[in-house]
This record gives structure tokens, sequence and C-alpha cells, in this order.
């Protein structure tokens, strides 16, 4: 493994000593929950909920979700291009080019569609 | 018209989840309880669940004597205590067949002004407050305070005033009564302007109020909505004008209307009605006329047999009372008609189509007092 | 230094777990997910044999890799939210029917 | 290099274990979690690899990415009934002796091309810097599986949308 | 022990480095959350915490010990062992993260040569804390705020991904240290160059924080705290601390990107080089406040420990300022090669770097106490319908202009502005359609 | 019907009412007060002769309209109000409980007129079910529950009666006269609210 990295693994290391020790000092101090019924319930403003939180939300965060992916790899594909922009030059622009109109077709596509709207 | 009323006995379909907002919800102004029918984050059906702070005050008027039950009014519209202790000294004084001197007439008229601006400001706050914008209630508190400062000076309670008395006024004003007032007058001009420089150019407060809650004049009328809620939407009416009571009749003041119905429509209404509020106690303080301050009622009030219907352009809307006397100390039945309740009823028309956002929007621009819905 | 065979035997490894995912399992979502676990054994590979040769060709296999993983899932787990509001379930044996 | 060689085999352990819990979990959030995981750990064996720019996207696309629609759909289908059910289907001791004498297979196949596979790395180094190694071998010799990657996104959002935006008939 | 010292130095002034930096960031994100009190405060004309400590400098202890002794309560029908995961994974990446960010050119606790892509991919990961912890709670609020907090944070992440990228075009790296050396090589920072670009990653830092006015996620009006309503106790404020972090985070990010990181403003120009001495001079200052503010409290018992409290504080700020008083380059040895004295090089950049985040942040504040909040479907609009094509239009506009300035050979800057223009173009019309 | 109505607006027949109108003589300063006396305008005269026998005794007190009509046309009275009269505004409806009398309630509406500003109140003497004006006025909808809630009078035709400001475990109407303030439903509060006693 390349040396530089080694140093945020020490970080992450010590990031998660935070919540571990926080957390391991509070259960000391923290006097121990009390175990009356209600308050184990989940909030739904004082009323017992109904039904099962999981599961049937709208889809539309589904296709928020799938949008992301999509244009995320095309950001991905966009950074070493950006990188290497003073060598590619023209010609990688012009690839570039290709490869954005076909996203913005894509993009074109959805707006007409209307699956970019929220409602 | 008819709507069907329990949304929890209907069939869910396939996206959809019925999400409870209160009663412990910071957003639902006290315990107003919402169940709400959703599809994503759609409502397609709403149903108000209140009660939760009823404490019978029609039934508890029925056992006290005209005089005992005029605190009580006080608390159903708790942020609005003067404009109720107003209506009810009104009704009653009807009910008698006699009137308030005029000195009474126009301090009330000032009370009941301050008050309105003071509930205004309250309902400004807490709105934008459920809008997200956070500091104007700060703002809307302070220039609060200085009104709650004028009533205490002048009946030793800042909310629960108990201001005023059957015939006419408990108390004479205070000394420097007057200064105060205007000294306020002076200073609001410019603040109530802040608090529009702060939401009504702001983009995004036109985006979350524009188009949010439509309630048409035909609905509104349907609905049985009154106060800026109908002027809201449009419907030039005004308790003040239509039927004047108090010494309105004496002042010059415009009513506000909206154009869409929609929620920034009210707003515009509520703002303009804070200024024209100012506009009629300038004109009030200063033609304030000497004499007695209470008229003669008699120690032991005691109605002849009968019944009136007197209502008030409350902060709210159109604050009723229907008193049946029997002829005894005790009124035989006595109906609060509540605007914040009739305005509430139109939520589930206002709410339907639009989001989870938006539910917190409208409840704030109906200005509803729990105490107020459920008694 | 690690010997480039052992990255071969892990990637081994996970292909195999992922095919037993695949095959064994009911849960349309854990499909899905053990092909990815495949892909990810495939990816193992190719830059494992990058760094054995020095060449950069492997890790843009693995660039693309990634990318058609990406479509796949998106396009898998639409299938399966179509699926999933029809018949309510996301079971594999109950996908049976070529048209729904 | 002690080091690097206990990291791999700490490493690959983490990623076959978390692999094995994938597959059995009977709750689909507990198996992501574990993909997670094992998607990490082998994220940090691209770093090893000297593989910084694979290890990047792994993290960013993988699981910032492709694991968080995963959750996404988890989330907006409802699992309680898949839950009691049992989670492994009748063949699964046909699939699974399928799946062995594959992994035998396998094994057998690295063991006995070892050689081929031990032939002598390249030095530490040579792939450096990664990310503009990348950007000119990608954008100059692969333009055209470039150019029909972004082909293949956009079906696969066409395809997506398409799917998941049909309204139950 | 001159071998036990020679065997672990390689090793130790990096654990040192690491130790700073990670208390450092504690430190601030504490009195972020102080500072915001403060500020908001008196954005809304009231005082804010006065109570402990002079003007309440030691709330955050005392909030953090409140915080520790908060029962924890975990509901019923929590999945257990997601529920305990959840907020430890966001205060993970949040912190994470900071190991690439440069602080100054000779302080920084790693340099990769994918740096800012592992930055984004370390803090994307604090999306999986936030649905995680939404799902765990199987309570309707909390999945609700985790749907749309995913949603809105997957949809500016797009914008933040383009707008980065524009950057990039510019320095021609991925390594942090790289880029705002970049920027001192060209002599410009990015923000005029870039300035649409710097918009868009001030909009989406705003977005990918859960910052008012796109606080939607935990809007407390609506959803009553979103993701982390279930969350009780230290629980609770590990989202709190993730979320603090990654403000400051985002702000770094701009800062190196866009506003030169560690440079000084008109670091070229020599005729401002007294600029160098702003670190002693804002350290006297402090001094001085506190200062005034001793001897302004009253000789009384009860404000014994205040008084003793602040005159610490302003004899440490003088000390510290007494170190400092003389700049890096002016002493023997600096120059163009090495620093002579590396500590002061790195105060000085720390100090730029710091003031420049605090400025973001000071926006963050004032952001919250003045916009109402955006809807949520409003909120998808603006970032699917104007941000990423915006942002898109950006990228090639800057790209085209940057091929123009090298074939014609026109002046990079005034090719960047035309490329700046025509967005801005893109924008007016998209806005245009909308409205 | 129509003779006993008259009885009521005039001087209330209840029991309680006699004593009263002997110690409102007491203080001799005071006017004796406002009394209601008969009312007929047009508008009355119009509504007897669309509605004939159902429209019962008009009255003017303190000033304001009250027109009794009998509950079998409430709903077409009411319908040729709103859109011929222009009363399009349904301020209030509410209830009276008459316990010692047959029939026992008035429901009391409270119309408006924007065209005309004016008030028009209508009574309804009703035993224990009315018609439900809902369909013509939506504010109705609520009011009704309401008053089925503290009166418990069925309103027929409403499209979900059921109780809107009390639980719907509740016992009783608390608004009758037969129904004490202190007398609360002490098992709906023992249960719910883990209260001993209700006072």
């Amino acid at each position: 493994m390349p040396e530089n990295y080694v140093p945020i693994l020490i970080f992450a290391g010590l990031a998660f000593l935070i919540p571990v020790a926080t957390l391991w000092v509070a259960k000391l101090v923290r006097p121990d929950p009390r175990d009356v019924g209600y308050r184990l319930k989940p909030y739904e403003c004082g009323i017992p909920p109904e039904g099962d939180a999981r599961g049937r939300f709208g889809v539309r965060f589904y296709v928020i979700a799938i949008l992301f992916v999509v244009f995320d790899v095309e950001t991905i594909f966009l950074f070493p291009w950006a990188v290497e922009y003073d060598v590619l030059g023209l010609f990688g622009l012009i690839e570039m080019l290709v490869f954005l109109a076909i996203l913005i077709i894509g993009y074109i596509w959805l707006y007409m569609k209307g699956a970019l709207d929220w409602v | 018209m008819a709507q069907p009323q329990d949304i929890s006995t209907t069939v869910l379909g396939a996206d959809e989840i019925i999400l409870n907002m209160g009663p412990q919800h910071p957003a639902t102004h006290g315990v107003l309880r919402v169940k709400l029918k959703l599809d994503g984050e759609k409502v397609i059906g709403s149903e108000c669940i209140i009660g939760y702070l009823h404490r019978g005050v029609e039934k508890i008027g029925e056992n006290r004597s005209y005089p005992q039950f005029a605190p009580y009014v006080d608390r159903t519209d708790y942020v609005a205590a003067v404009s109720n202790g107003l209506g009810y000294c009104e009704a009653v004084e009807r009910l008698l067949g006699v009137e308030a001197p005029p000195r009474a007439r126009w301090v009330r008229t000032i009370l009941t002004e301050l008050q309105r601006i003071a509930s205004h400001l309250l309902w400004l706050g807490t709105h934008a407050l459920d809008i997200g914008a956070i500091t104007p209630v700060f703002y809307t508190f302070r220039e609060r305070e200085e009104i709650l400062k004028i009533f205490e000076k002048y009946c030793g309670a800042r909310l629960t005033t108990h201001a005023f008395r059957i015939g006419g006024l408990q108390y004479e004003t205070y000394d420097g009564f007057e200064e105060d007032v205007k000294k306020f007058c002076r200073d609001f001009e410019e603040k109530v302007d802040e608090y529009g420089e702060l939401l009504t150019e702001n983009r995004i407060w036109v985006e979350r109020t524009r188009n949010v809650g439509i309630l048409t004049a035909q609905d509104a009328i349907d609905l049985g909505v009154t106060g800026p809620v109908l002027r809201g939407s449009g419907v030039r009416w005004d308790i003040r004008k239509a039927f004047p009571y108090a010494a309105y009749a004496q002042f010059e003041f415009d009513i506000p209307i909206g154009e869409r119905g929609d929620t920034y429509d009210r707003y515009l209404v509520r703002m303009e009605e804070m200024r024209q509020a100012r506009r009629i106690i300038l004109q009030a303080v200063d033609s304030i006329p000497e004499g007695p301050i209470l008229a003669r009622v008699g120690k032991v009030i005691k109605p002849p047999p009968g019944e009136v219907y007197h209502s008030i352009e409350a902060p709210k809307g159109e604050l009723g009372y229907y008193i049946v006397s029997d002829g005894t100390i005790q009124p035989y039945r006595l109906r609060i008609r509540p605007p914040s309740f009739i305005n509430l009823e139109a939520f589930d028309k206002m709410v339907r189509g639009h989001l989870v956002a938006d539910v917190v929007a409208i409840i704030g621009t109906l200005d509803i007092v729990l105490g107020e819905v459920d008694r | 230094m690690v010997p480039t065979w052992h990255y071969l035997v892990l990637s081994a490894a996970l292909l195999t777990i992922g095919i037993i995912g695949v095959l064994t399992r009911r849960n349309v979502i854990i499909i899905l997910m053990s092909l990815e676990l495949i892909l990810n054994a495939v990816n193992i590979n190719l830059v494992a044999f990058s760094r054995q040769l020095a060449d950069v060709s492997g890790q843009i296999f693995a660039i693309f890799i990634i990318t058609v993983a990406a479509a796949e899932a998106a396009v898998g787990l639409g299938i399966l939210i179509a699926f999933f509001r029809n018949r309510d379930t996301v079971n594999a044996d109950e996908i049976d029917l070529l048209k729904w | 290099m002690m080091f690097a060689q206990g990291s791999f085999y700490v490493l690959a352990a983490v990623a076959v274990v978390s692999a094995l819990l994938v597959i059995t979990r009977r709750n689909p959030v507990h198996s992501a979690i574990y993909l997670i995981v094992t998607l990490l750990s082998v994220a940090l064996l691209y770093l090893q690899l000297q593989a910084e720019f694979i290890a990047a996207v792994q993290i960013i696309l993988y699981i910032g990415g492709i694991m968080v629609l995963f959750l996404f759909v988890i989330m907006l289908v409802k699992l309680d009934v898949a839950l009691r059910q049992p989670p492994f289907n009748q063949q699964w001791w046909v699939a699974g002796a399928a799946a062995l004498v594959l992994a035998v297979e396998l094994v057998g196949v690295i063991y006995l091309g070892r050689g081929t596979a031990a032939l002598p790395q390249a030095p530490p180094g040579s792939l450096q810097p990664n990310t503009e190694l990348i950007g000119r071998t990608l954008y100059q010799n692969y333009m055209l599986p470039f150019e029909i990657a972004s082909l293949l996104l956009l079906v696969a959002m066409v395809g997506a949308v398409l799917m998941a935006r049909r309204k139950a008939s | 022990m001159t071998l036990l010292l020679e065997t672990l130095k390689p090793y130790l002034l990096p654990l040192i480095r690491v130790l700073v930096v990670f208390l450092g960031i504690s430190l601030i994100v504490a009195y972020l959350v102080y500072a915001e009190r403060k500020i908001l405060a008196h954005l809304q004309v009231r005082l804010g915490p006065m109570r402990v400590g002079p003007h309440g400098l030691l709330q955050p202890i005392a909030d953090g010990l409140k915080l520790l002794l908060k029962e924890d309560i975990m509901p019923a029908g929590a999945d257990k062992g997601v529920f305990l995961l959840a907020p430890v994974i966001s205060v993970i990446a949040a912190f994470t993260a900071f190991s690439l960010i440069p602080f100054a050119p000779n302080f920084y606790i790693t340099d990769v040569n994918v740096g800012l892509l592992f930055l984004i991919g370390i803090s994307s990961l604090g999306i999986l804390g936030i649905i995680l912890g939404g799902w765990a709670s199987n309570s309707h609020y909390p999945l609700l705020g985790a749907l749309r907090s995913t949603a809105q944070l997957v949809s500016y992440e797009v914008a933040l991904g383009f707008a980065l990228v524009s950057a990039l075009l510019l320095a021609g790296t991925l390594s942090m240290v790289a880029i705002v050396e970049a920027q001192q090589r060209q002599g410009v920072w990015f923000v005029f160059l870039q300035p649409v670009a710097f918009f868009i990653l001030f909009v989406a830092a705003i977005a990918e924080t859960n910052r008012n006015p796109f606080d939607l996620p935990e809007a407390e009006s609506e959803l009553v705290a979103g993701f982390h309503t279930e969350y009780s106790g230290f629980r609770f404020s590990l989202y709190f601390l993730a979320e603090y972090a990654a403000m400051i985070l985002v702000s770094s990010i701009a800062v190196t990107l866009f506003l030169g990181g560690w440079l000084r403003p008109f670091a070229r120009v020599r005729a401002l080089d007294f600029l160098d001495f702003t670190p002693v001079a804002v350290l006297v200052l402090a001094a001085a406040w506190c200062f005034r503010e001793c001897f302004r409290y009253p000789a009384t018992r009860e404000w014994r420990w205040q008084r003793l409290l602040l005159l610490g504080l302003g004899v440490g700020a003088l000390g510290i300022s007494a170190g400092l008083l003389l700049p890096a380059r002016f002493l023997p040895g600096g120059g163009e090669g090495l620093p002579a004295f590396p500590a002061l090089t790195a105060i000085q950049g720390v100090f730029w770097f710091m003031s420049k985040v605090f400025l973001f942040l000071f926006g963050f504040i004032w952001f919250r106490g003045t916009f109402p909040r955006y809807r949520f479907d409003q909120l998808m609009s603006l970032g699917w319908h104007f941000m990423i094509p915006v942002a898109i239009a950006n990228v090639i506009f800057c790209s085209l202009a940057i091929v123009l300035s090298r074939q014609m050979g026109w002046g990079l800057p005034a090719t960047l502005w035309l490329g700046t223009a025509a967005t801005l173009l893109v924008a007016a019309l998209l806005r245009r359609e909308k409205a | 019907m129509t003779d006993e109505q008259k009885k009521e607006e005039q001087k209330p027949a209840s029991p309680e009412a006699a004593k009263p109108a002997a110690v409102a003589a007491k203080p001799p300063a005071k006017p004796a007060g406002p009394a209601p006396e008969p009312l007929d305008n047009e508008q009355v005269r119009r509504l007897r002769a669309r509605f004939a026998a159902t429209i019962g005794e008009a009255t003017l007190d303190r000033k304001q309209a009250i027109v009794v009509v009998a509950r079998e046309r409430l709903r077409d009275i009411c319908q040729y109000l709103r859109d011929e009269e222009k009363f399009d505004f349904l301020t209030d409806l509410t209830a009276v409980d008459w316990y010692d009398r047959s029939p026992r309630f008035h429901v009391v509406l409270n119309l408006y007129s924007f065209a005309r500003n004016e008030r028009l109140r209508l009574k309804v003497p009703v035993a224990d079910s009315c018609p439900s004006v809902s369909g013509l006025w939506s504010t109705a909808n609520w009011l009704e529950r309401e008053c089925f809630d503290m009166f418990g009078i069925v309103f027929e035709g409403h499209p979900s009666l059921k109780r809107i400001l009390l639980p719907d475990e509740w016992k009783g109407h608390p608004l009758r006269k037969d129904y004490d303030i202190l007398k609360q439903d002490t098992d709906w509060v023992r249960e719910n609210l883990g209260i001993e006693s209700g006072q």
C-alpha cells in the first residue's frame, strides 16, 4: 500500500475512537434507561404509529437515486479527463463533447418525460 | 361538498402511507393532530383530530354568573384575550340593552387593535418559523412585548388580561397611556416594514407561499371561514365595517383583501391589517373622549329573558357569542362561535394535493389557536 | 510482496460466494448484490494483473466494469421496483411470468 | 513489507467473511452493510495494488452510489414478507454443490497456473502518477469504449426510469 | 535512546500532525456550535449563551457534559446493530476526510495523487450513516427524513462533482496540495476564473450539509428532526458533530479549490506583505478584548473564575503573537527555498486557511438566520433543473475557453470570462423557462 | 306547535323564567331591558308564502331577526334562503337544550347574507334528530358534529357523524342540561389518563 495512505487510515482510526470513547464514557455516567413501555415506542407525535414504517415510500426517490448513480459515473469519467486536459487538448475536448452530448440527450429526454419533476 | 372524513378506513394504495402529525409536533401550534394520507410526500387526504384541549367552556358558562364567566373567555383564544373579552362584554351588554360610554368604547378599540397587532405578530413569527425562517419570530416578539407591557400597565396582566367589564371598563387608563400607545405606533411603522423586508420580497418565501393552500372566494364562503382567511380569498368583509361595534364607526381604515386566496395573499392581508390597526389606534388615541368609563348596569347582572348573537372581528376572524338568557344571573346557554374552529375546517380542502411541507405552511396561514378550537 | 496468485485465490473465493448467492437466495435484492460480488471478483483479477504487468489497461477495464455494474444495478433495481409495484413481492421464485 | 503482506491477508479475510455474510443474512439491509464492508476492503486492496484511482472510484461509485441505490430500494419495498420466508430457495443444495465444484476447479486451475501468475512483478511506482496515466490511456487508447460507456449509461438511465415509473396496471 | 528517536523520527512528525489536526478539528467543531449560537443570537437581537464561562465561552463543554449524561433511548422496534452503527459511520466519514486537507504548505496529514476524489469518496460515505440511521429507527419521520436527506445529498453531489471538474480543468491535478500550488503559480484564485463553478459549489455545499435554506431533512416544523428523530443523548450528538464537521469540510474543500487554500490575499503583491502581520494583529486584538472584558466584570467572588479564564486567554494570545511577531519570510534563511521556521509558515498558512473557512462558516450561519426553508420539490427542481445543467454548461464552456485560449493565444482569464458569460446566458435561459 | 313557540319567544315559559321577571324589576333606575317583539317584514312574508305552515313564529329580539322553522322542510328552507334570499354564509350552527320542553332541543342556525349585510337566525325545534345542512354549507360539517358531540342530536344525512371534541369512547353529551359538569365520564378518565376519580 502506498505509504501516504497510511495516515488516512490512522486518522480514520482516531475518528472511530470518538464515538467509541464518548459512548463508553456516556455509558458509565448516564442513568440507565428506564424501560417504561411507551418510552421505547417510535416517535409519532404521541400517537401509536399505524403500520410499519418501512416500505411504501414514493418511487420518485428511487428515480433520483438512479439518476444520481448514472450522473456520478459521468462525473467520474470527467475527473481524469480534466486532470489530463492539457495533454489531451482539442482531441480530448471533442471526445468529451461527444460524451456529454449523449448525456445531455438523456437529460433532455428526462426533462421532457418529467422524470425530474418531483410531483 | 361532503368529503370522506375518516381517512384511516379507506384502503391504502401501493405507495400510500398514513402519517400522523401531532399532537406532540413542533409545528401544529399546540395540540392539533392531523392524520395525513400520503402518496410519497403528496397529501391525498387529511383528517384533523381535535379536542385535546377541550375544557367545556360553554358548559362552564352555564354554571357561572355573567361577570364570573368573563375571565374564562380570555382562555379560549389566549393570544388575543382582549378581543375575546370585548366580544363577550359587548354581547352581554346587548343582552342587557345597555351601551358602554364613549370613553370606554374608545379605550376598548385601542386595546383591541393593539391586541390584533400582537396576535398577528405572534402569527407572523410562528408562521415564518414553520416555513423555516427562524429570525422573524424574535423580532415580532420584541414588538409584541411592547404591547404586552401596555396591557400590563393598564390592567396588571399580560396574557389573559380580563381588561374590560360588562358595561364598560374596569380601570381608568393609567397616566401616560396615550404616550405609550403613540410611542409604540411610532416605532411600529418601520418595524412592520422591516418584517416585510425579511419576507415579502424573499424569493424562497414567495415560492413557499404562492399557490399554496388556495381557497377561492366561493370555497371560502362555503366553508364559512372568516377574518384574514376570508379576506385573503378576495371577499372584502369585515365585521368592523359590516356591523360596527365599539368605536369603529368613528375611524377610517381600509380592509385589505387578497386576489388569489393563497398563503402569500393571506400573509399580505395580515401584514396590511397590522398597518391598518396602527392607523385606527392613532386616530383613536388622539380623540379619546372624557367621561365615565362604566355604564349603569347594576351590581347584579341579570339580563331579561331573550337571546342575542353578537360577533366581533377578532384577529382570527368572526368571534361570535350566542347567549340565551332565561332571566337569571347565569346564562341559560352560552355559545362561542370560534373563528379558529371553523377556519380549521377549511384545512382539508386547502391541503389536498400539496406536500408535507405545505401542511405546516397551511396550518400556519390559518392562524389557529387550539384553545379556541377545542374550547 | 504478495504474489499475484494470492489475489487470484481471493478473487475466486469472492466469485464462488457470489455464484452461490445468485443461485440459492430467493430475495432478488440479495441476488443483485451477489452479482456485484462477482463483478468485484473480476475487478480484483484485472487490477492485480495490471499491477503485475505494469500496464494501466487492466485498471481501465475495471473502470468500465464498474460502469457496467452501475448500469446493471440501476436497470435491475428498476425492474425490481416495477415488479414489486405489480406483484408486491421481491421473491425470485415468484418471478416466473415472462409478462405481467 | 511485512506490513503489506499482513494487511493483504487481513483485508482478504475480511472481504471473504463479509461476502459470506452478504449471502447468508436474512435481512437485505444487513447484507448491504456487509457488502459495503467487502467493497471497502477490496478498495483498500486496490490501494495496495497501486490502483489509487480505481480505489477512489470504488468508494465513490460502488459504496457512495450503487450501495445507496440498493439501500434506497430496500427501503422502498416492503420486506416483512420476505423476512418471514426461508431465505434460500428449494434448489439450494444443487446450487451449492455446483458452486463448490466450481470453487475446487478454480483453485485447482490457479494452483496449476501459479507459475504464470508468479512472474516478476513490476517495481513499485511503475503505475504512477495513477490518475494522469489512466486519463491518458483512457482518452487516447480506449476512446471507443469510453463513448460506448456513455451510450450504455444513457440506455441504463432511460430503461431504469421507464421501468420504475411504470404505473401498476 | 538516540537510536530509538532515530527509528521513531519518520513516524513522529506525521503522528503529531494527525493529533494536532484531529484535536483542532474537534475543538473547532465544538466552538462552531457556540459560534453559531452566538452569531444567530446577535442576528436575532438576543445574547445567546452567556452563563457558562465569560460570554458563555465554556458552553460547548457544558453541552457535551449534558449530552453525556442524557439517557440513551433506543426504540423497541429498531434494528439494534444498525442503529448503533449509523452515527458512527457519519462521524468517521466526516472526520477522516480532513486527513486530505492541506492547511498550510508544510502542514497537512497526507497528500495523495487522487486526493480530491478520495476526499469526495470518503465524505460521501456519510450518506450511509444517514440512510441507515433513518431506516434502523423503524419510524415514519426518520425514514422520510432519511429518504429526503439522501435524495437531496445525491442530487447536489452531482452538481458538486461538475463544479469540481471545472476547477480541475484549471488545476490539472487531483492532489490537494498541487491544486493550491497551481493557484499560487497562476497567481489568481480560481474563484475569479470560475465564479459560476464557485457559486454552484457553494450552494451545493450548503445542500450537502443540510443547512438552511436546504435543511429539509431535519426540518423541525415538518419532520420533527428528520433522520435522527429517534436518536437521543450522545448518539444524537454524534450526528450533530458529523454535521458540523461536514460543514467545515465542505468549506475547506471550497477554500482549497477556489479561494487559494493557505495563500494570503494578493500573495504575489510585494507591497501588501504587511498583511503577513495579520495573524499577530488579530491575536493582539483578541488579547485586548480579553483584558477589557476581564476588567469589566464585577470584582465579586462569583466572577473570579471567569476573570481568570479571560486573563489566561489574553495572556496566551499575547504570548503566541509575540512568538509570531516576525513573519517567516522576513527571517534569515527564508525566501524561495524551504522556510527556515517551518512552524511560522505553518501558522501563517493555517491562519489564512482558517480565516477563509470561517468566512464560509459565517455565511452558513448567516443564511440560517435569514432564509426560510425550501420545499422539497423546489429543492429538487433547483438541483436538477437548474444547478446540474448550469454546472454541465460551465464545464463545457470552460473547456472550450481553455482550448480557445491555447489555439488562439488569447489570455486565459479573458476566454474563461467569456465562458462564464456563456454559462450565465444558459442559466438565465433556464431560469426564464422555469418562470 | 306555533303557539308553543310563540310563548317561548315572548316570555319563556321555563320554570326558572318566572322569578327573574320579578327580580329584574328591582333596581328602579334601570330600564327593564330589551324584549322580543314580533317580526313581520317582506322576507318573512315571502317565506311564509312559500313554505306556509312550516314557518313558525318570527320575532325580532335585540334587533335580531329570528324565525322558527319546522325540521321537516329545513333543508328546503335553507336551500331557498341560500339560493334565492342570498343567505350564502352559515355563520354558526348550534343547539339549545330546553330539557323540560317537547321537542327538547332548538337547533340554531345563524345565517348571514353578504349581499344584504343581514343576519337571520333560524331555530328548529327537534326532539333528537335533525336534517343535516352540510350539503348546503360545508361549514355545517364540523358544527353539526360538535352539536352531536355536545347534545346528542343526530343529523340525518351527515357524511360522517362522529364525536369531534370529545374522545370517541366518551359517554354522554355534556351540554345537555341533565349532564352535570362534575359528573364526567369517569371510566374514560380512569382508563386513559390513569386518574382514579374524575374530579
